[in-house]
């Protein structure tokens, strides 16, 4: 049983890596805040397999929510764009 | 072939060390995008990662294999909650620090706006005046 | 064998939702797909709820459920022209 | 019985949850992406949600009240991503037949140089 969630962890774990390895490659800084939010959002889940419930309801409302919207206004108010 | 791959995958070998793997990559691509990246809004991505990959090290740290919460609304908890919950420490400290890590968040970014309004790029390597 | 299905099915999704993600040609497919595996993220923790019999882990579904899509709001807003 | 019920639900769940991902990885156009993302993991979430309130049924009124959320604010997200979508001026796929939007916005206008 607790075996089989391992298994979804080491998938969860992959997958974080590789919505980080898409914000490195982007030039869109919007994209860049949009994968952003997945990595804050499978860490919550990780945090969750990991039997921390408090820190997974911390993670989840304020990464997933509260940091994408400040980066989204600040994202407004400069250039979109990143240039070479 | 198959002796070798069960014992990878038993849950004693692949227990710990994915949430190891997993938090030591997310530091290393913080460090790559603050050191290499010329972006300010991308330099603060990076700082954040950098914030999560500690917390989940920390977390991971205070893990027992096979054990649940330490929340006690269970008769078995209530009566040993040694026997059958993790550690509790690396939890509470891990709450305080992702709040800190939002306020170091905005504050860097609003830093990264005074520096919009006053130079009109965000490449870094063209801010280079000392006084402002 | 039932917790091996249902399980082998969620993740499934989720890993489809992530390339479409990755691979999306313009911003609002992202966001698109992003807003999906929200959801399904969602019924995930529910199950594991199941899986591991605490009754007191439905509470991180249920602030996710409410909360989640402030974000969403706010690329779109976004899209539209003002914040 | 209810226990047997439940799990037929969360069967049902996990298959519309996956393909509605499916639907979203395999469509050509955000606007069809759209539908099959929000009309697909809709049901498939609130199924799976209540069929675990069906297993446990002392969990039933907090999983209720998860389903109720899900259900209120997952069509506000998506029609305002769908509008947003349309504003910014994503083209819609070669193959779709239908634009009810730029037929309203012509028969506004229309209406306007008429006055």
């Amino acid at each position: 049983m607790s075996t089989l969630v391992l298994y979804l962890a080491l998938a969860m774990a992959i997958l974080m890596l590789v919505g980080a390895f898409v914000v490195v490659v982007t030039k869109d800084l919007l994209v860049a805040v949009i994968a952003s939010a997945v990595v804050d959002l499978v860490l919550a889940i990780l945090f969750y397999i990991l039997q921390a419930p408090d820190v997974a309801i911390t993670q989840a409302s304020i990464g997933a929510g509260l940091t994408t919207a400040i980066f989204v206004v600040v994202v407004r108010k400069t250039k979109r764009f990143e240039d070479d | 072939m198959s002796e070798a791959l069960r014992t990878f995958f038993s849950p004693q070998i692949l227990g710990p060390e994915i949430f190891y793997g997993s938090s030591v990559g997310l530091f290393l691509i913080g460090l790559y995008m603050i050191l290499v990246k010329k972006n300010l809004v991308k330099i603060v991505i990076g700082l954040s990662f950098i914030e999560s990959g500690v917390n989940l090290f920390l977390i991971s740290l205070g893990y027992v294999w096979g054990k649940t919460a330490p929340i006690l609304n269970k008769p078995e908890l209530m009566k040993e909650p040694v026997k059958y919950a993790v550690d509790p420490v690396p939890q509470a400290l891990v709450l305080t620090a992702i709040v800190i890590g939002v306020a170091v968040t905005a504050m860097a970014l609003s830093i990264v706006i005074v520096l919009h309004d006053k130079y009109g790029t965000l490449d870094i390597s063209k801010i280079k005046e000392l006084k402002w | 064998m039932n917790w091996i299905i249902v399980l082998g099915l969620i993740a499934l999704g989720t890993v489809l939702t992530i390339l479409r993600t990755a691979l999306g040609p313009t911003a609002p497919d992202r966001v698109v797909a992003v807003d999906s595996m929200t959801t399904i993220t969602t019924a995930l923790l529910v199950l594991l709820g199941l899986l591991m019999d605490r009754y007191i882990y439905l509470d991180i579904s249920l602030v996710y459920a409410a909360l989640a899509f402030i974000a969403t709001l706010a690329i779109a807003r976004y899209l539209e022209g003002g914040v | 019985m209810l226990t047997i019920i439940g799990w037929i639900m969360i069967y049902i769940g996990a298959t519309f949850l996956f393909l509605g991902a499916l639907g979203i990885f395999r469509f050509p156009d955000v606007y069809n992406r759209l539908q099959a993302g929000t009309k697909c993991t809709t049901l498939g979430a609130f199924s799976s949600i209540v069929g675990v309130g069906l297993v446990h049924p002392a969990w039933l009124p907090k999983t209720l009240l998860i389903a109720f959320f899900i259900l209120l604010t997952n069509p506000i997200s998506s029609h305002a991503l769908g509008r947003a979508s349309y504003k910014s001026g994503v083209k819609l796929w070669e193959g779709s037949v239908i634009d009810k939007c730029k037929e309203f916005e012509e028969c506004q206008k229309k209406e306007e140089e008429q006055e």
